[in-house]
């Protein structure tokens, strides 16, 4: 009995959201916009970080009377689907947003899963944004990608450069989950940290995604006693551990992973021990935050419950979307003239004080504009939040 | 060396008390649980909960974890499990049941706790540090002690009460037990009950550690099998058997083959595939379960 | 003659255990030969080793000439000697006349293939299969149960329908585990008269492992008696009968087992 | 025609005349152009399941076939990307690949049954999935990607099949192809099935060892119908890897090989088009469930938990009955 009701409720519930996610839109027209992602099972906090920050965005824009391009005013709309992290069903997902007449995708969160779409993407005119590395997505001759964040490759040396000139690292060690992305992520780190003139004192240690004790994993790294640990494509669960594990076993260097992180989850997974670690985030450190972020951020609290960290560098791909739209209303259903617009495209930054700007970079990693421009912002984690440790730009 | 021994101790502790819990119900219904982990990640985020967010002591927050997982057990064996098993349908059919109920908790989790890694403060600080050869943490090893008692009272449990009595008798022949006036249907849920509440248990006892996420409980389920695998399935001592080896394996493993990093699981899953080849029944196990 | 069937000094062992130690005897074509004795005494394990379904420790059963111990089962049956099993191990979820029917899977003459691709041989041999499984069931009595599936019959015909798969593949030895137990009078004499009737009509030779006496007594041309792994004695029933150290070390504890 | 009666044979053509003209039909009248991939998935997928219920017919729970669409995947992408071959004939070549490995690997492990069997098959998904990411020539961890689209093939300058790299829109091109597949493995598995083969896997399934005591030798048909199931599973991937054009090492996981084992048992371990309508229900259910956000995963659950507690013999046993045998 218990468990009908249970069923009901929730059935009752689920149809009430259905409706009133497609009910709300009526005064102006609707702009689709489609997210395609993992946002349940075991890596769902990827996706549903994104996801939300677009449902926020969104939200926020609808509330204050839509978004303007080319003269008419448009409700935003976020069309999301789940794709279980399933190569397979992110090809179902991406038809799904041709045929709702979607020419703008955020997704998908991993590399096979972005490598598997684009086929689709391609054939039926959809600019995507992944937040997957290769750079094989984004080379010639494919088109239709757009990379959604600053890649390991390039906040990697970065990152390693500044820790060489301001703290003395002269040797580094690399660890990473058994799985695609870290991996690649991981050999992608080694290779320029090599280039920079670092020693590499271990690159072969790897784990299982669901390792739940690492100081086994962890002992041979520390005996090659590593300046610098680096914890390649790390996801946010498994971050505070490693961290507390490294700290455990006496590792007095530095940590530092590409990756973004959320404070919430190391204060409670690692503790002080999580001190000093750096991490790559988006722009709602104190000192770069404009009151725009805040308010984003203030959104997204109330209309969630928690915010997460994550969103920072998740916050943008709607905004690039919107904002090359408006500067090129023809391209609301033409990808072909957003290409065009995108070697010109510029547009003040509305998250950053100061006058960073929006646009599209990626020339020298991958010989075409396929990457927007988003202030690499390096963290360190301090007592349970993130500072700005220094703020670089892509090119 | 040391340190293997320790790491080994360590792991093969908490595996055996996972192991456990998916042998019992094995062996009481011939249901390989597949929600499993699910029960183990519910048990982290209630002790998570509790602990964590609101500072009920430790304690009382792993106990809240353990009722939590046998009332949900025992709720899942009585309107699921056991209108199933007694129906006319083929015996694998309660795999898929199993897998339905995994989806479900794993949806569950997701809508109730959140997609976020949780953890909650360290419930003993400092680290047993050793003269680097052996290094523990004290929460470490205070986890591996309550682990091990867990173990024991488990044990002890089942060898001397009543209760665990009429469970053994039901785990060695079902049609017996019912002629020794075990009331099987009552003892089934009992049974279930228990073997969820260890899932729970050891997940409250391991977010002190590890934390909780979303992403735990497949992966854990898939583990515990192998463990089962290895010492027989439905057979109690080669479930605390298991724990350990794979345990030791996987520090061994690990400590040895760490410059090939990505081949130590290849080859525990090898190792366990050659020898589950010659020795079908796992180590302490009936031939053909 | 030689013997159609040769136990030359079989022995098993389970780690300390011996199950059967040096077990020799022969069987005669035609005949119907019983092996008997207490529980445990080894009966099954032996009957196990003759259809080469556990190897042999020692020894050789040798079968026109040739060892077949230590084989395969599949092999076995293919070279005559098939065994049946106690009325659990049937295919339950199929009818009678559908057992009976892939029972007679040794008779095919066409390949695999060729009854993939439904080929002349193919649908030959399914007509003879089918005709060959009615007249069988009309011999054993069982043409009004053909239809049934087999875990809704009853004890006794589930026994019968293990011989029908048994004669089915066309045996020479038949060897029948236990085919009276827990029988009725009356259902043990129609299976002595089916059993007899499979011999003489047609020309099986039987071999059993049984607990019943006086079946075991009117049924038997010869008997091979077991205890705690040895063979005791062999001979015709009446020999058997008056053997002291049978009707001491067997028939008393026979008594005791009933007295329970 | 193999002995069908004519009620069957309308069926078939029915079944026909939906798959060929019926959809696309509905596709151009709806407009919902985004149904041919996921039917494009059903048709691959029920090819998977196929042999997942191959297994299950001898009497083993298969969750392995993740394995070995995985395996089939790989062989196919490497043949064609690396080796240069057309991808139609690496498509019967990954089949084949796949059984092999599978001969290899189940002549050691056929010999289990129940669970035992289950989780062996579970930890080979592991398996393959890690040597997928160890081995140099499967690209590691970076995947096979840029995987042309098969092209053309003719035989004496008439052109059997087309290329799909000169298409306009390959979706199409690749439901037919799926379609074709799957309706050439059902027929086969629902002549193996009724063919004595199908007959002595039954007897197999019920009890081993009478069948052996009649004369089957069960470690070889153990093997041949092992072999059929991978084939299957490798067929099934490399057309995905095909249309996805590239193949990572979580392609096909542990997940999969577990949804392949649920096809089967949905549609009805007893009935030979169980996993066709399973799968159908299971991946288009998904898709369905689409509207309802974020309490998906609870409801297609929920859904699967009634199904399962009331219609414990699978979807089919509704029209069928249960024990009833197709």
């Amino acid at each position: 009995m218990q468990r009908r009701s249970l069923i009901q409720a929730a059935l009752t519930a689920a149809t009430l959201t259905a409706f009133g996610v497609t009910s709300a839109l009526a005064e102006n027209p609707a702009l689709k916009i489609g997210f395609v992602g993992v946002t349940s099972g075991p890596a769902a906090a990827w996706g549903i970080s994104n996801q939300r920050s677009m449902e926020a965005r969104a939200a926020w824009l609808n509330e204050t009377g839509g978004y303007t391009i080319g003269g008419t005013t448009y409700d935003i709309e976020i069309v999301s689907f789940d794709d279980q992290k399933d190569p397979k069903r992110a090809i179902a997902g991406m038809e799904k947003m041709a045929q709702e007449g979607i020419h703008y995708v955020v997704g998908p969160n991993v590399d096979d899963g972005a490598a598997a779409v684009r086929p689709v993407a391609e054939s039926n005119g959809i600019m995507y944004f992944p937040y997957a590395f290769p750079k094989s997505l984004y080379q010639a001759p494919a088109s239709n990608a757009v990379l959604g964040m600053v890649a390991n490759y390039q906040s990697g040396p970065a990152i390693y450069k500044y820790l060489m000139e301001n703290k003395g690292v002269k040797t580094v060690a690399f660890i990473a989950a058994n799985e695609s992305d870290p991996l690649s992520q991981r050999d992608g780190g080694v290779a320029a940290a090599k280039e920079l003139g670092l020693e590499v004192v271990s690159d072969n240690v790897t784990y299982q995604v669901d390792t739940t004790d690492f100081t086994p994993v962890l002992t041979p790294v520390m005996r090659s006693r590593p300046d610098l640990l680096v914890l390649s494509g790390v996801s946010p669960a498994n971050a505070p551990q490693l961290i507390r594990s490294a700290r455990e076993l006496g590792f007095q260097g530095i940590i530092s992973t590409e990756t973004a992180q959320d404070a919430g989850v190391l204060a409670e997974g690692a503790g002080d021990l999580a001190k000093g670690f750096i991490s790559v985030g988006g722009a709602s450190t104190p000192e770069l935050a404009s009151p725009m972020m805040n308010e984003f951020v203030d959104r997204y609290t109330e209309m969630f419950g928690e915010y997460n960290d994550e969103s920072n560098t998740k916050v943008y791909a709607l905004e690039y979307i919107l904002e090359t739209l408006k500067a090129e209303p023809s391209a609301i259903d033409d990808v072909e003239a957003f290409k065009a617009k995108m070697d010109t495209f510029e547009a003040p930054n509305p998250y950053m004080n100061g006058d960073a700007k929006l646009r599209y970079v990626g020339m020298s990693s991958f010989g075409q504009k396929r990457q927007v421009a988003v202030p690499l912002v390096v963290n360190v984690y301090q007592d349970g939040a993130f500072e700005t440790l220094f703020v670089a730009e892509v090119d | 060396m040391e340190q293997i021994l320790a790491n080994g101790v360590y792991l093969g502790s908490q595996y055996a008390m996972i192991a456990l819990g998916l042998t019992l119900i094995f062996a009481l219904m011939n249901v390989l649980n597949f929600a499993h982990g699910q029960m183990y990640v519910i048990g982290g985020f209630v002790t998570y909960t509790f602990y964590g967010q609101w500072g009920v002591p430790f304690v009382l927050a792993l106990v809240m974890s353990c009722v939590t997982l046998a009332i949900l057990g025992a709720l899942i064996e009585r309107y699921l499990f056991a209108p199933v098993i007694k129906g006319p349908a083929r015996e694998e059919s309660t795999m898929l049941l199993a897998a339905g109920i995994a989806f479900f908790l794993d949806a569950v989790i997701l809508l109730v706790f959140g997609e976020k890694q949780s953890g909650v403060p360290k419930i003993v600080d400092g680290v047993f540090n050793y003269d680097f050869r052996l290094i523990m943490p004290y929460d470490r090893i205070l986890i591996c002690v309550l682990a091990i008692l867990s173990i024991v009272a488990f044990i002890g449990l089942m060898q001397y009460t009543k209760t665990g009595r009429a469970l053994r008798a039901l785990a060695q022949d079902r049609t017996a037990a019912q002629l020794m006036g075990v009331n099987v249907d009552r003892y089934s849920m009992i049974g279930f009950a228990l073997g969820a509440m260890l899932a729970g248990l050891v997940g409250g006892l391991l977010v002190t550690i590890t934390g909780v996420n979303l992403g735990m409980g497949g992966a854990t389920s898939i583990k515990a099998f192998m463990m089962v695998m290895i010492g027989g399935a439905g057979v109690i001592s080669g479930a605390i058997w298991d724990g350990i080896i794979l345990g030791f394996m996987e520090a061994i493993g690990l400590a040895l083959l760490y410059q090939y990093g990505d081949i130590t699981y290849l080859l525990i899953f090898v190792s366990l595939m050659i020898f589950l080849a010659i020795r079908p029944q796992g180590l302490m196990g009936k031939p053909w379960g | 003659m030689s013997p159609l069937l040769q136990v030359k000094n079989v022995t098993k062992k389970y780690g300390g255990l011996t199950a059967n130690n040096a077990i020799s005897f022969d069987v005669a074509e035609n005949e119907i030969l019983s092996v008997i004795g207490p529980n445990g005494a080894g009966k099954s394990t032996l009957f196990k080793m003759i259809a080469s379904f556990t190897p042999t420790t020692s020894g050789e059963v040798v079968f026109q000439g040739e060892r077949i111990s230590n084989l395969k089962p599949h092999i076995v049956a293919r070279k005559g000697v098939v065994r049946t099993f106690q009325e659990t191990t049937i295919f339950k979820s199929m009818t009678v006349r559908e057992s009976v029917v892939v029972a007679q899977h040794l008779r095919a003459k066409a390949s695999l293939a060729g009854y993939f691709w439904g080929s002349k041989t193919a649908k030959e041999d399914v007509t003879a299969f089918e005709r060959y499984a009615d007249e069988l069931l009309e011999f054993l009595g069982m043409s009004h149960i053909a239809g049934e599936q087999a875990s809704n019959l009853p004890q006794g015909s589930l026994r019968a329908l293990g011989i029908a798969i048994g004669l089915a593949t066309d045996p020479k030895v038949l060897l029948l585990d236990e085919p009276f137990a827990g029988m009725n009078h009356d259902e043990t004499m129609n299976m002595v008269n089916l059993v007899r009737s499979v011999r003489d009509e047609r020309g099986v030779t039987v071999m059993l492992v049984e607990h019943d006496m006086p079946a075991v007594m009117n049924i038997s041309d010869r008997i091979v008696v077991l205890n705690f792994g040895e063979k005791v004695a062999e001979g015709t029933p009446s020999e058997i009968q008056n053997n002291e150290k049978v009707i001491e070390a067997y028939l008393g504890s026979v008594d005791d087992e009933i007295g329970m | 025609m193999f002995g069908f009666t004519s009620k069957q044979l309308a069926r078939v053509g029915i079944f026909l005349f939906m798959i060929f003209i019926g959809v696309p039909l509905i596709v151009g009248a709806t407009g919902r152009w985004d149904f041919y991939f996921t039917l494009t998935s059903v048709a691959l997928l029920a090819i998977a399941s196929a042999g997942v219920w191959l297994t299950f017919y001898i009497g083993r729970i298969n969750i392995g076939q993740g394995a070995f669409a995985l395996i089939g995947a790989y062989v196919s992408a490497i043949l064609v990307v690396k080796a240069g071959w057309s991808f139609w004939i690496s498509l019967p070549a990954a089949g084949l690949f796949a059984a092999v490995v599978a001969i290899l690997i189940g002549l050691p492990i056929l010999r289990l049954r129940g669970v035992y069997f289950a989780m062996i098959t579970l930890v080979l998904t592991q398996v393959v999935t890690l040597t997928a990411l160890a081995l140099p020539i499967t690209n590691g961890a970076r995947g096979i990607s840029n995987i042309p689209l098969p092209s053309g093939i003719s035989v004496f300058g008439i052109p059997i099949l087309p290329d799909f790299a000169a298409m306009e829109n390959t979706k199409l091109a690749f439901y037919y192809t799926a379609c074709i597949l799957m309706i050439i493995t059902y027929a086969a598995l629902y002549r193996l099935v009724n063919s004595r083969l199908g007959h002595l896997c039954r007897s197999m399934q019920q009890n081993e060892e009478l069948a052996s005591s009649i004369g089957v030798n069960i470690s070889y048909i153990r093997i041949v119908i092992f072999a059929i199931s991978s084939f299957f599973g490798g067929i099934g991937g490399a057309m995905f890897g095909s249309i996805a054009q590239s193949v990572y090492p979580s392609s096909f996981q542990v997940a999969d090989s577990v949804n392949f084992m649920l096809n089967c048992f949905l549609g009805g371990l007893g009935y030979v088009f169980g996993p066709m309508l399973g799968t159908l229900v299971l991946y288009f259910g998904w898709d369905l469930l689409f509207e309802f956000g974020k309490y998906q995963m609870l409801i297609y659950s929920t859904i699967l938990i009634v199904i399962i507690r009331f219609l414990p013999n699978g979807l089919l046993s509704i029209r069928f009955g249960k024990g009833g045998d197709k």
